[in-house]
C-alpha cells in the first residue's frame, strides 16, 4: 500500500501570489494512495526539509512529492533530504509549479488548476518510483595510450606525471609520430625534431610509462573502469631488450634498396633499420619482406655482425592482454592519397609532391640532407608552386573521394614552406594558389603575412586547373580570381598541400572499442563544446587530431585535457553509476540487435542465455544487456525495442504513461 | 483571491496540451520562460524525459486516447543533443509517425516537434503560445478520442 | 402452414417489418456479406452467408459489463445495461440457426447468461433455406438441414418468391403481424424446394464428411500423434474462432479511462498465448497445445457434456479466412477417421 | 516446376543435406495449401505442392525451425526472401540451419477474385504466359491473370531471389513496380476522406490478429498487445481509437523492417488493405531518407536506427500532402 506524502512550497509569494497552495495541498490529499499533504513557507529551507524528514518518519512515507520550483533546482536537495529520513533518495518526485506554473500565469484560477494537475502527475509517478541505488564499479589504475604520436607521447607524460602506470601502444618501431617527420613547425620555426625527440626521450625514461612499440591493439573487452585489452606484438626479429642500437647491422646489411618510409619512399634503406637516428625504442627491426633471411633462409649478415646477439630470425608475433582503467585514442592523421588528382601530374611527375614530402626534402636529415634539390634529377629548383586545399573543402559526393572538412593546418605549412624557401634560396620563385587563407591562431595571421609581404611569396586566389610535365618543366596553369585572368606558369616543383584524414586503424579501432565516428571517420567527441576531450562511450579519451584536423599546439593542449579528464577518473576508487539506466527484460528480448545499433555508448551488448521454458523445455536465446556503468540514460532503445522489453529506470514507460494519464484525467 | 472571469468560462474551449520536454534542452528553456515571466497558456502540461528520443509513439496516441488536443515534443537542437544521437532519432521517429498520422486523416495541427534550447526561453512561450492558438483553431480532438475517455 | 408474399417485392416486406422494430439483414458490401439494419435501399444479399456469423446479435464482441467510477478515494459502481428492444433478423442460414442452439447450451443453461438471455429474447429469427450451397459448406455431416434451417420462421426464395414457415409462437406471433402481406402456399412448393436442395448438399465435395463419435476416445485422441503435425503451421491467430458461430469464450476485462473503469467481455479465442492464463499458470504453454483444444472442444468435449451434439456447425468459414487454410476439415479427417469417400 | 522441386526436395533429404523440407501441402481443394514441414519422402510424395496458391509466405516459421538441430530445406519465393533476410540480420533465423531453395514465381491468385467470378468447383490452376488455366468440374476457363491475381503480385516489387542457397527456374529482376500508387491516391485526398476512408476499412477490424502472426517483422517473443504490462494489451477492438492504436504502431513497430510481403492484406479476414499503412511507412522513408529496401541484404541496416544530421524536419509533414 503507498503512502505518499506531498509537501506544497510557497516559495515566499513566488508561488502562493498566483497559486492557491492550500488548495493544491487539499487536492493532493483526496489522490489515492496520499497520507499527508501540508503547504509550507519555504521548502527548501533547513525547516521545510526537516518537515520532509520527520513526516517521512511520523507517515512511513514510501514516497515523496514536492510541489516547488524546478527540479533542476532543488531536485537534489530534496533526495538528499529523503535519504537522511531512511527513504530511497529516488522515492521522490518534484512537481514543477513555479517556473512551470506560478511564474507564467496571471491568473490563480489558471495557476491553481495546473498546479493541481503537475501535483497529481507526480503524484501518479511517485506510486511507480523504484527505489534505485546507484551502482559502483571499481577503477583499475592504469591508462592506455594508443597512438604514440605527439598527442600520445604528451597524454601519457601527463598522465604518468600524476602518477599512474600508462601504456603507450605504437603500431610503427618507433614512437613520434608525424611531428618526427616534420622539418621546422609554425609560427615559431624552431625544428619539431628539438621539441619532439626530448619528450620522446623523457617518455621512453619515465618509470610510469611503458612504450610498446611495433604494437596494435587487437580486441578490448569491459568498460570505464575496467577494461581488458589484447595488444598484439609484432614480431621485430632483433630482441628489444637486447639491442644496443649501435646500427652495425643497418650498414652490412646487403639488402640495400628498400623504400624508406620515414622519407616518404624518397631514398632508401636496409631490410634491417632503425627508422631515424632518435628513434624510440632506438632498436633495429627487420623487414619481413625484404630480409633474404626470413625469406628464403639465405643470409644471416646481421646475426654475424651482431656483437650482443641481438637477432632472432626465429621471432613469432605475440599477444598481451593488459588491465586499464581508462583509455585514450591518440591516432592521429595520415595526408590522403592523392591518385585520383591527376590534373596535378602526381603520379607523372616526380617533381610535383606533396607538403610532406616537401617537409623531408627540406629537412636535414631527409634524403637530400637538407638542400632543396628537384627529386628528378637534383638540381636547385627555380620557381615553385603550392597549391593549398588539395581534396579539403570538397562539395559531398565529389567523385574524387575528397574531403568536405578544412584540413586546417595547411595554410599554415604552406605559409612556413614558401618562407622557409625564401629565406633559404632567395632566387626561388614561390606561388601559393589558395582559394582563402586562413590563419586564426595566435600569431598565425602575421607569420603568413610576413611570408606574403616580407618574403615576397606570391599569393594568388584561385585554384590550379592542370599541371602538364613538358620537357623538365612543369606548366601550371591556373586562375587568378582577383585578376580575373588565366596564368600559365613555369615551374620546377609543384607542392600539393594534400587533405588530411584519420588514420586507417581508427575504424577497426573505433569498432573494437564501440566508440562512434563520423562519416569522416574521426572519433566523435561526448559533446562536441563541453566535453571535446571524451568520446561519448565513458572512459574512452581523445587525443589529437584522430577527432579532427589540428595543428600541434592544438594537439599539445587536447592531449593535456584528456590526460587530466584521464587522471580525474583514474584517482577514484570506483565509480558511481547514474542508476537511471536502462533495462532490458530478457524473457520479452528478441535478440534483433535494435537498441545495440541506436546506443550511442556502447552499453548493450548481447549474450546467448538458456531458459527454461515453462514446458520444461530448454531453449538458447540471443538477448541484450546493458551495462549499467556504461548507459548514460538516454532512452534511445526504450523506443526502438519493439517488443517492449528495454526500460528505462526512473523514466519507465508506466511511469511516463501514468503521467500523461493524470494530465489528461 | 482574485478570480480573472476573462479565462476558465465554460463555452470557451481550452485544449489540453501535453508537451514531452527534454531533461536537458527544452524542459530547461521551460523554466527559463518562467524565470523570465513569459507567459503562455495554462493549456500546456510539461512532462519531463531525459531526451526526446524517450518519447515511444504510444505515449503520443496514448495522450490523445485520454483527450489530449495536441501534443508536443521539445528536444535539444538537431546536434546538441545531451546524448549526442538522441534527437536524431526522435526526428524521425516522430516525422514517420506524424505522416502516417496524418495519412489516417488526423490533424496535422494536433502534433509538433520543435527543437528549444536552455537559453530559448521565449523561443519555448512563443512555441506554445503559437501551437495552443493552433490547436484551439483545430478544436477538440475527435479523430483520435477514444470515446470511452470522454467524460 | 406455409406462407407467401402476396404479390410484392421482397423490399416492401422488409419497409413493413422495418417500420415496427429493427430489422437486420445480410447485405452485401465491397468487402462480404455483412448484416446491417434495413434501411431504405438496402437490398438482400445475393451471397451464401455473411463474412462474420450471426452470432454477433447475441453474443457481440465486446460488451459492457459495469463501471466504476472513481472520484478521489471512493468507487461508485454504476451498472450500464442497456434495455434491448424486439428486433428481427433474417435471412440466417441453417448453419448459423443451429449455432444458436449450441450457444444456448452454453448461455441459457444453469447461471443463465443474462446478457446474452436478453437479446436473444427479443430476436425473432427468421431463417432461409440455402438454394445454392458452396464447395465449403459440410453442414450435413453435423446433421443440420440447410433445406429446412428452423429459427423461429423458415424462409425459402423459390424463383424470387418468399416463402414463409412459421416455427415457434414467436414466430407465429411474427407472421400474425405482417398477415396482410400474405397468403397461404401450397406446401408442394417448400417439399420440391427442399429436395432441390438436399440433391445439391449431396453432390458437393465435403458431403460424405462424417464426424467420429469420439466420446469414448477421450483420451486416446487427446494424445494422438497427429497433434503436433497438424498444429505446425498454426500462425495462432483467432481468425477461425471470430468467425466461427459457435465460438463463444470470452474474457472479462477492465479498462481504466483515468476517471472511471469499464468492466466489459470480449471475446477470446483459444488460439492466444494467454488463453487459460492464470495468476500463477498456464495450463497449455504450445501452439499444438491451444490447437488441439480448440478442435477437441468443439469434436470431443462439447458432444460429451451436450448429448452428442457437435460445437462444429459446418459453416466453412474457418475454411475460407485461415490464414494458412488449417481448418476443421483436415482434423476432422486425421482424428476422426472417417475418410472422405469422393 | 512443382516436379522439378519435389525431386530436388526429396535428393537433399535423401542425401542428409536437410533434415526436413518447409514447403507447402496440398489441401481439400486446389486452393487450400498449408505450410508444412516434410520429414520424409513418402510426405513429400503425398502431400507437396507447388501452385498458384502457394502464397504462404515460409520464412516466419523458420524461426522455430532454425532452433532445431540440423538444416532445413526452404523453398522460397522471391518476396519471401526479403523477409527471410530481414529476418537474418535480426537474428531471428539460423542462417546455418537453413537451406534456402529459391523458386520462381508468376504471381499467386486470390481464389475470392476466382469466386466472384463464379467459377466452382475447381481442380487445378495453372500459368499459360499471361493467362491462368483453370479447370473445373464443369471444364476449362482460360482467363486473364491480372483479373485474377492478388494485389500484392499485381505490383510484384521484385522477381529476383535476394537469398538462396540453390536457384530452381528462372532468376528474375527487380521490378519497376507501381506499388505506391494507391498510397499517392490516399495522400491527395482530404484529411476528412482520408479519416473517413481509415474509419470504413479499420472498423471492420476484428483484432484476430492474423496480420500481425502472420507477419515476419512481427516476431516478438511477446506482442506488447499481448503482455498485461505494456498498458496496450487488448484481445477487442473495444472503441475506434484501439483499432487504430493496434494499426498504427503495428505499422510502426515494423517500420523500415516491413519488407512488403503483403502478408497482412492476404490474410485479413475483413479484407481491409493493411498493407497500405507499411506502404505508406515505406514510400516516406523512400522520399524522406533515401531510397531503402527492407531485406534487401543480411546487412542490419534499417532507417529508424539511423540518421542524417540533415534529415528533414518533422514539420515536413505539415507541408506536404492536400489540406
Amino acid at each position: 500500500m503507498h503512502r505518499i506524502g506531498v509537501f506544497v512550497c510557497h516559495c515566499g509569494t513566488n508561488i502562493a501570489s498566483t497559486v492557491d497552495v492550500k488548495a493544491v495541498a487539499e487536492a493532493a490529499a483526496k489522490e489515492p494512495g496520499v497520507v499527508f499533504s501540508a503547504d509550507y513557507q519555504y521548502m527548501c529551507s533547513e525547516a521545510g526539509q526537516n518537515l520532509i524528514k520527520d513526516t517521512i518518519k511520523e507517515k512511513n512515507l514510501t514516497g515523496v512529492v514536492v510541489c516547488s520550483c524546478s527540479p533542476r533546482m532543488h531536485e537534489n536537495t530534496f533526495r538528499k533530504a529523503v535519504s537522511a529520513a531512511g527513504l530511497n533518495p529516488y522515492l521522490l518526485e518534484v512537481a514543477n509549479i513555479r517556473e512551470q506554473c506560478s511564474w507564467i500565469h496571471k491568473d490563480i484560477k489558471d495557476g491553481t488548476e495546473k498546479a493541481i494537475v503537475l501535483t497529481r502527475a507526480a503524484i501518479a509517478k511517485v506510486v511507480l518510483n523504484a527505489p534505485l541505488v546507484a551502482g559502483t564499479s571499481p577503477v583499475t589504475k592504469r591508462a592506455l595510450v594508443i597512438g604514440g604520436g605527439i598527442a600520445g607521447i604528451q597524454t601519457a607524460l601527463d598522465i604518468a606525471d600524476a602518477g599512474f602506470e600508462v601504456d603507450i601502444v605504437e603500431k610503427r618501431p618507433t614512437i613520434g609520430g608525424k611531428m618526427a617527420q616534420l622539418d621546422k613547425t609554425f609560427p615559431t620555426l624552431d625544428c619539431a625534431a628539438c621539441i619532439l625527440t626530448p619528450k620522446m626521450v623523457e617518455a621512453a625514461q619515465h618509470e610510469k610509462i611503458r612504450i610498446l612499440s611495433y604494437s596494435e591493439v587487437c580486441g578490448v573487452k569491459g568498460f570505464v573502469g575496467s577494461f581488458k585489452v589484447k595488444i598484439k606484438r609484432k614480431a621485430r626479429f632483433v630482441k628489444e631488450d637486447v639491442c644496443t642500437g649501435c646500427g652495425l647491422c643497418t650498414e652490412k646489411c646487403p639488402m640495400k634498396r628498400v623504400p624508406n618510409e620515414f622519407n616518404l619512399g624518397m631514398d632508401e634503406r636496409r631490410a634491417i633499420y632503425i627508422p631515424f637516428a632518435q628513434a624510440v625504442p632506438k632498436v633495429a627491426v627487420i623487414d619481413p619482406d625484404h630480409c633474404n633471411m626470413l625469406k628464403n633462409g639465405k643470409c644471416g649478415v646481421c646475426a654475424k655482425v651482431c656483437s650482443v646477439g641481438a637477432i632472432d630470425y626465429k621471432a613469432q608475433d605475440s599477444f598481451v592482454e593488459e588491465d586499464y582503467g581508462a583509455i585514450v585514442v591518440a591516432t592521429g592523421f595520415e595526408p590522403i592519397n592523392i591518385d585520383a588528382y591527376d590534373e596535378f601530374a602526381y603520379s607523372q611527375s616526380k617533381d610535383v609532391v606533396t607538403s610532406l614530402e616537401y617537409e623531408r626534402l627540406m629537412n636535414a636529415a631527409g634524403p637530400t640532407g637538407g638542400k632543396l634539390l628537384r627529386p628528378s634529377d637534383g638540381k636547385h629548383p627555380h620557381t615553385i608552386v603550392f597549391v593549398q586545399c588539395v581534396g579539403s573543402r570538397e562539395s559531398d559526393g565529389s567523385p574524387k573521394c575528397g574531403k568536405s572538412y578544412c584540413s586546417k593546418i595547411c595554410c599554415m605549412y604552406t605559409a612556413k614552406h614558401a618562407m622557409l624557401t625564401r629565406e633559404k634560396y632567395p632566387d626561388t620563385e614561390v606561388y601559393v594558389f589558395y582559394i582563402d587563407v586562413r590563419t586564426p591562431g595566435k600569431g598565425f595571421d602575421e607569420f603568413y603575412r610576413r611570408a606574403a609581404e616580407q618574403y615576397g611569396v606570391h599569393y594568388v586566389k584561385g585554384m590550379v586547373g592542370k599541371v602538364v610535365p613538358e620537357n623538365g618543366v612543369l606548366k601550371v596553369r591556373a586562375f587568378d580570381l582577383i585578376a580575373g585572368e588565366q596564368l600559365q606558369i613555369n615551374a620546377d616543383m609543384v607542392v600539393l598541400a594534400t587533405a588530411i584524414e584519420p588514420d586507417k586503424t581508427a575504424r577497426p579501432l573505433a569498432t573494437l572499442l564501440t566508440a562512434s565516428m563520423d562519416t569522416n571517420d574521426f572519433f566523435t567527441e561526448a559533446h562536441p563544446k563541453l566535453r571535446p576531450v571524451e568520446s561519448p562511450t565513458a572512459g574512452i579519451f581523445l587525443s589529437g587530431a584522430c577527432q579532427g584536423p589540428k595543428d600541434i599546439p592544438e594537439t599539445v593542449a587536447q592531449a593535456g585535457a584528456a590526460a587530466a579528464k584521464v587522471v580525474g577518473l583514474l584517482a577514484k576508487d570506483s565509480i558511481v553509476c547514474n542508476p537511471c539506466v536502462a533495462h532490458s527484460d530478457e524473457k520479452l528480448c528478441n535478440g534483433c540487435s535494435r537498441c545495440e545499433r541506436v546506443c550511442p555508448y556502447g552499453a548493450i551488448t548481447y549474450v546467448d542465455k538458456e531458459f527454461k521454458m515453462p514446458d520444461r523445455s530448454i531453449k538458447i536465446r540471443r538477448v541484450s544487456q546493458v551495462n549499467e556503468a556504461v548507459c548514460q540514460g538516454c532512452g534511445a532503445c526504450t523506443v526502438v525495442c519493439p517488443s517492449g522489453a528495454m526500460d528505462l529506470k526512473g523514466f519507465s514507460t508506466e511511469q511516463l504513461r501514468a503521467e500523461v494519464d493524470a494530465i489528461c484525467k | 483571491m482574485q478570480v480573472n472571469n476573462s479565462t476558465g468560462s465554460k463555452d470557451v474551449f481550452r485544449p489540453k496540451i501535453v508537451a514531452f520536454c527534454c531533461n536537458w534542452c527544452s524542459y530547461a528553456g521551460a523554466d527559463l520562460a518562467g524565470t523570465n515571466r513569459l507567459n503562455y497558456p495554462a493549456d500546456v502540461k510539461i512532462i519531463r524525459v531525459p531526451c526526446s528520443c524517450r518519447v515511444n509513439p504510444l505515449f503520443v496516441l496514448q495522450a490523445f486516447q485520454r483527450g489530449a488536443d495536441g501534443v508536443i515534443i521539445c528536444g535539444c537542437h538537431p546536434g546538441d543533443c545531451h546524448y549526442t544521437s538522441g534527437n536524431y532519432y526522435a526526428r524521425r521517429r516522430m516525422t514517420l509517425l506524424f505522416s502516417m498520422l496524418d495519412f489516417m486523416g488526423i490533424e496535422k495541427g494536433r502534433t509538433r516537434v520543435e527543437w528549444v534550447s536552455a537559453a530559448e526561453g521565449a523561443k519555448f512561450a512563443d512555441t506554445m503560445n503559437d501551437f495552443v492558438s493552433t490547436v484551439t483553431a483545430l478544436g477538440e480532438n475527435r479523430r483520435l478520442e477514444d470515446l470511452r475517455c470522454r467524460k | 402452414m406455409t406462407y407467401k408474399l402476396n404479390g410484392i417485392q421482397l423490399n416492401e416486406f422488409f419497409a413493413r417489418v422495418a417500420s415496427d422494430k429493427k430489422l437486420y439483414l445480410p447485405v452485401d458490401t465491397e468487402n462480404g456479406a455483412r448484416f446491417e439494419e434495413w434501411t431504405e435501399g438496402k437490398t438482400l444479399s445475393s451471397k451464401l452467408n455473411t463474412v462474420r456469423s450471426a452470432k454477433d446479435f447475441f453474443f457481440p464482441q465486446v460488451q459492457g459489463i459495469v463501471d466504476f467510477k472513481l472520484e478521489g478515494k471512493n468507487i461508485e459502481v454504476i451498472d450500464r445495461r442497456e434495455e434491448v428492444k424486439d428486433f428481427v433478423v433474417f435471412g440466417v442460414r441453417a448453419c448459423d440457426a443451429a449455432a444458436f442452439a449450441v450457444l444456448d447450451r452454453v448461455f441459457l443453461s444453469e447461471h443463465v447468461d443474462s446478457f446474452y438471455a436478453e437479446k436473444r429474447n427479443a430476436a425473432t429469427v427468421i431463417t432461409l433455406a440455402c438454394s445454392n450451397p458452396e464447395e465449403t459448406c459440410f453442414c450435413s455431416s453435423f446433421g443440420i438441414d440447410a433445406s429446412a434451417p428452423g429459427g423461429d420462421v423458415e424462409a425459402r426464395l423459390v424463383e424470387d418468391a418468399l416463402y414463409l414457415s412459421p416455427l415457434t409462437e414467436k414466430g407465429e406471433a411474427f407472421v400474425e403481424s405482417i398477415k396482410d402481406l400474405l397468403v397461404s402456399a401450397d406446401d408442394a412448393v417448400v417439399e420440391a424446394d427442399k429436395a432441390l436442395i438436399k440433391a445439391k448438399i449431396a453432390k458437393l465435395p465435403l458431403a460424405s464428411l462424417k464426424p467420429a463419435d469420439l466420446r469414448d476416445k477421450q483420451l486416446e485422441t487427446f494424445e494422438s500423434e497427429a497433434w503436433a503435425e497438424l498444429s505446425q503451421s498454426c500462425l495462432g491467430c483467432g481468425s477461425c474462432t471470430f468467425v466461427c458461430p459457435t465460438c463463444q469464450c470470452y474474457d472479462i476485462r477492465d479498462f481504466d479511462t483515468g476517471h472511471e473503469v469499464k468492466r466489459f467481455r470480449c471475446w477470446d479465442s483459444c488460439m492466444y498465448s494467454d488463453f487459460t492464463l492464470m495468476a500463477a499458470e498456464n495450463p497449455r504453454h504450445t501452439q499444438p497445445e491451444r490447437f488441439r483444444q480448440r478442435f477437441m472442444h468443439k469434436l470431443v468435449y462439447f458432444p460429451m457434456n451436450n448429448d452428442g451434439v457437435y460445437g462444429c456447425v459446418g459453416c466453412g468459414r474457418c475454411l475460407k479466412k485461415c490464414p494458412v487454410s488449417l481448418n476443421i476439415v483436415k482434423v476432422m479427417k486425421r482424428i476422426g477417421g472417417v475418410k472422405n469417400e469422393q | 516446376m512443382q516436379k522439378v522441386m519435389l525431386e530436388r526436395a526429396k535428393a537433399l533429404l535423401s542425401d542428409g543435406t536437410v533434415r526436413a523440407v518447409l514447403a507447402w501441402e496440398k489441401g481439400d481443394f486446389a486452393y487450400d495449401t498449408t505450410p508444412a514441414v516434410f520429414n520424409s519422402a513418402e510426405r513429400l510424395e503425398k502431400g507437396f505442392v507447388y501452385s498458384p496458391f502457394c502464397g504462404a509466405n515460409l520464412s516466419k516459421y523458420l524461426i522455430k525451425e532454425t532452433q532445431k538441430e540440423g538444416k532445413i530445406l526452404v523453398f522460397l519465393k522471391p518476396c519471401d526472401t526479403y523477409s527471410f533476410n530481414q529476418l537474418v540480420s535480426e537474428h531471428r533465423i539460423k542462417r546455418e540451419n537453413v537451406y534456402v531453395v529459391g523458386v520462381e514465381c508468376k504471381g499467386m491468385l486470390d481464389i475470392e477474385k476466382i469466386r466472384e467470378k463464379g467459377v466452382t468447383s475447381l481442380i487445378s490452376a495453372s500459368w499459360e504466359g499471361e493467362q491462368v488455366r483453370l479447370v473445373t468440374a464443369d471444364g476449362e476457363i482460360l482467363a486473364d491473370s491480372s483479373e485474377l491475381m492478388q494485389e500484392r503480385c499485381l505490383c510484384c516489387k521484385s522477381k529476383k531471389h535476394v537469398a538462396y542457397d540453390e536457384l530452381l527456374g528462372e532468376e528474375g529482376e527487380v521490378l519497376d513496380s507501381n506499388r505506391f500508387d494507391e498510397v499517392a491516391r490516399l495522400e491527395a485526398m482530404s484529411a476528412k476522406e482520408r479519416f473517413e476512408f481509415w474509419r470504413g476499412e479499420l472498423s471492420r477490424c476484428i483484432r484476430c490478429n492474423a496480420c500481425r502472426n502472420v507477419c515476419p517483422a512481427c516476431s516478438c517473443e511477446k506482442c506488447i498487445f499481448d503482455n498485461p504490462d505494456s498498458g496496450v494489451q487488448n484481445k477487442a477492438a473495444a472503441d475506434p481509437f484501439e483499432e487504430n492504436l493496434f494499426h498504427v504502431i503495428r505499422a510502426f513497430h515494423v517500420a523500415g523492417r516491413c519488407t512488403d510481403c503483403g502478408e497482412c492484406s492476404r490474410v485479413c479476414p475483413e479484407h481491409i488493405p493493411l498493407h497500405l499503412l507499411n506502404r505508406k511507412f515505406i514510400k516516406d522513408i523512400n522520399e524522406l531518407y533515401g531510397e531503402f529496401q527492407a531485406g534487401e541484404t543480411e546487412l542490419p541496416r534499417e532507417p529508424l536506427t539511423e540518421y542524417k544530421a540533415d534529415d528533414v524536419e518533422p514539420g515536413v509533414v505539415y507541408e506536404r500532402g492536400a489540406e
